[in-house]
């Protein structure tokens, strides 16, 4: 029998290692697996590349893990936000490396990894500072850059349900990051607010379906829909 | 001279969206025009993560935590309204579906580039977020922003000092002092003037050519 | 107050003009738009290239719209099936341009088109005679070939329900083409067979969001979800 | 000699599929595999038309006409499946996310090299479906087939005459007379041959040098 459902964050964690691209889903607080990320920091892997919308905030979760000098290089979108003063800081230093991906760029390229796509070309930077160094090229009358698929070791995603099969249905606005960075890592693991039986997620209704999911884990995150 | 105030400013550019438009506001001023699209009129917002169809605010007690903005705020959705994920939101986005974006920029050039995201080709750890996506994707892009910097320099100008969001992308301005077209092959058209402002004060302010309308 | 919902096949054609591209949604018989296909020869366009996944079979639909004069070029992936009589007829006589696609190939062009990619990357047809002048190029020591957006004036597609803001949800294997090809045209007609009012299909439900669909017509298609 | 049943190779190849496995069986005989997977074991079938944990053809009062598979024969889903669209049913082939695709094949060469959708480089219309998307994107490609054409010729060749659907792809080989792994820099490693089959038989049936295990 297919169980993809783990009880501890020790066996969720099993495997990650040093050097890892880890990709890390949500936007703002919506989705945010926290307790993988607190899990992650506990399960001690270093040297990591973490890939996510914004630089942490705080001094917990992404922050933290930055603060203890386990991330050597961040992808992100949006760096500086209110409360980034660890990833800042690191950063005057020279302590992390920064790479900046305009959004929509940071999730077709984790779409394309999913997807077997190497390479793509997109409009979105063409003529910016963020295009430097880039190939870049024209279809129709248009310029477009060459964008490359952002692969990773893991992804940690938060879903609202998930069953053993590892499907996986959001709610609300948290799909975002999450159902992408799902099908563009090795190893995914998803933090459910609710363990479904086989069958109980209606087919149609499923957003990651279990072939992109590899461990499931129970961290309930309040009460049930409106 | 009675320049725009930001609600008069956000119900101008509001009651130029006709029923029907698919739009993304941006984060910022751009947010106020969803207060002010008339209420019989049907306007479909877009946000980056995820989400068509939002609504307003919540109130304190119906805040869903897990319905949020691309400015990470609480809001609702209507009737009709839909979600999807960041790869979906942003082939909305980048796939040219969106009617309109709005944006607040630190400049305007004559030729409708735009630079809202960076304030120097050395800023080490500038955050981009969607601003390149929607800039470069949008059916069309409008800008609202106050008219000068706070210490008076003009954001309207011949080329763009700031690192570019997109080049050629802006169509129209909302500013305090008045509303303009970008047109290819000839720059600023002024569309309209705040109560009390003249032709000539609004070129003093401006750091390219305002042209008359036809 | 927006209203995408048409009630007659006069409206839901209008404006498709000679020469256009058009995507004919389905797989099988399922989510095939037939009404929609009536629709098209009755309403006239010629000239046209349709993109399918089948070259039609039979003397209906499809195959009668070709059989008719009006279908320039078919874009497909498998134009011999089982009663594709009249496509190959028509291929036998020079009356017809035929474009082979790998099917995935097909869906992911479409994909392009709706997402603002002007080309890709993909491994499919590397090393077979469909690669043939296309632009070949390695990635981590893989070769890949350069595949093109395509993009349409017209999809004509097929869900089980949608509503006056152009939202459908698909059954079962009903999403298919339907769902891609609704993104990738500038005019897409959907034919439902069930109705909604706004905000009956729930928000996370929906499978093509109204911003890509321009016309829903009722078409029924029998009895409710089992 | 007692070559392998149809329903006999589909036995051997269902028993060689670990529990949890994603599989693509492509249309024709790789079909039968389905029914021969152990009943105690979670296989989790995928076809190309958008559908993920396939189950048995229906019982013909049960036919759901919004449910098929890439054969456009009526099928089932056991609990736990899942819809999704063409492009996301691809992204699972061409993405590498399949443990294994199953096909039947016109020829198969001793690099790996697999032909299975067109007769000649001149066919003008062939129909190539959904084989070279597999072909390319699986894990794993294993090849179930008639061991020689009905005329006799050897369909494991040297090299294949037939337009290719994949360099290099397939891993083994289920025939009526054997099974193979394709071994890369050795060619064609006979795993298992059928009762009464002698290696010198199954050389001279076969179009290129086979090797006994190590």
């Amino acid at each position: 029998m297919i169980n993809k459902i783990v009880t501890t964050m020790a066996e969720a964690m099993a495997g990650i290692r040093d050097g890892s691209t880890v990709l890390i889903g949500g936007f703002g607080s919506v989705g945010q697996p926290d307790a993988l990320i607190e899990a992650l920091i506990e399960q001690g892997a270093s040297g990591l590349t973490c890939v996510a919308n914004n630089a942490g905030t705080g001094h917990a979760g992404l922050a933290r893990l930055m603060e203890l000098g386990r991330v050597r290089k961040i992808i992100c979108s949006f760096p500086r936000s209110a409360g980034s003063t660890v990833f800042e800081e690191l950063y005057r230093l020279g302590k992390i490396e920064l790479e900046i991906v305009p959004q929509g760029t940071m999730a077709e390229r984790m779409r394309a990894a999913g997807a077997g796509v190497p390479a793509f070309y997109t409009a979105t930077s063409v003529g910016t500072p963020l295009a430097r160094g880039k190939e870049e090229r024209e279809f129709n009358g248009r310029r477009y850059v060459m964008e490359h698929a952002l692969n990773a070791d893991v992804a940690l995603v938060e879903a609202w349900e998930g069953d053993r099969w590892g499907n996986l249905a959001y709610r609300a606005s948290g799909q975002n990051f999450n159902a992408v960075m799902a099908t563009a890592a090795e190893l995914t693991i998803a933090q459910v607010s609710r363990i479904r039986e086989l069958g109980e997620i209606q087919p149609e209704h499923v957003h990651t379906p279990g072939i992109f999911v590899n461990r499931v884990i129970h961290v309930d995150r309040g009460p049930d829909w409106a | 001279m009675q320049p725009f105030s930001r609600g008069q400013m956000a119900a101008k550019l509001a009651g130029d969206i006709p029923e029907g438009w698919f739009v993304n506001l941006g984060i910022g001023i751009p947010t106020m025009v969803a207060d002010h699209v008339p209420a019989d009129r049907e306007v479909i917002l877009h946000s980056e993560n995820g989400v068509l169809g939002m609504g307003p605010a919540p109130a304190a007690d119906k805040v869903d935590p897990w319905l949020i903005n691309a400015g990470k705020q609480p809001v609702t959705l209507r009737k009709g309204g839909s979600y999807f994920h960041h790869a979906d939101s942003f082939s909305i986005i980048r796939g040219g579906h969106l009617d309109l974006c709005v944006l607040g920029a630190f400049e305007v050039a004559e030729n409708g580039d735009i630079a809202n995201w960076a304030t120097s080709e050395n800023d080490t750890a500038p955050a981009v977020g969607g601003a390149m996506d929607l800039a470069a994707g949008a059916k069309r892009l409008w800008v609202m922003m106050e008219h000068t910097t706070k210490d008076g320099r003009p954001k309207l100008v011949e080329r763009c000092g700031y690192p570019l969001t997109a080049p050629g992308a802006v169509s129209r301005i909302y500013t305090n002092l008045g509303i303009f077209e970008v047109v290819k092959g000839q720059g600023f058209v002024v569309r309209e003037m705040a109560p009390g402002v003249s032709f000539e004060e609004l070129q003093a302010k401006s750091g390219a050519k305002l042209h008359r309308p036809a």
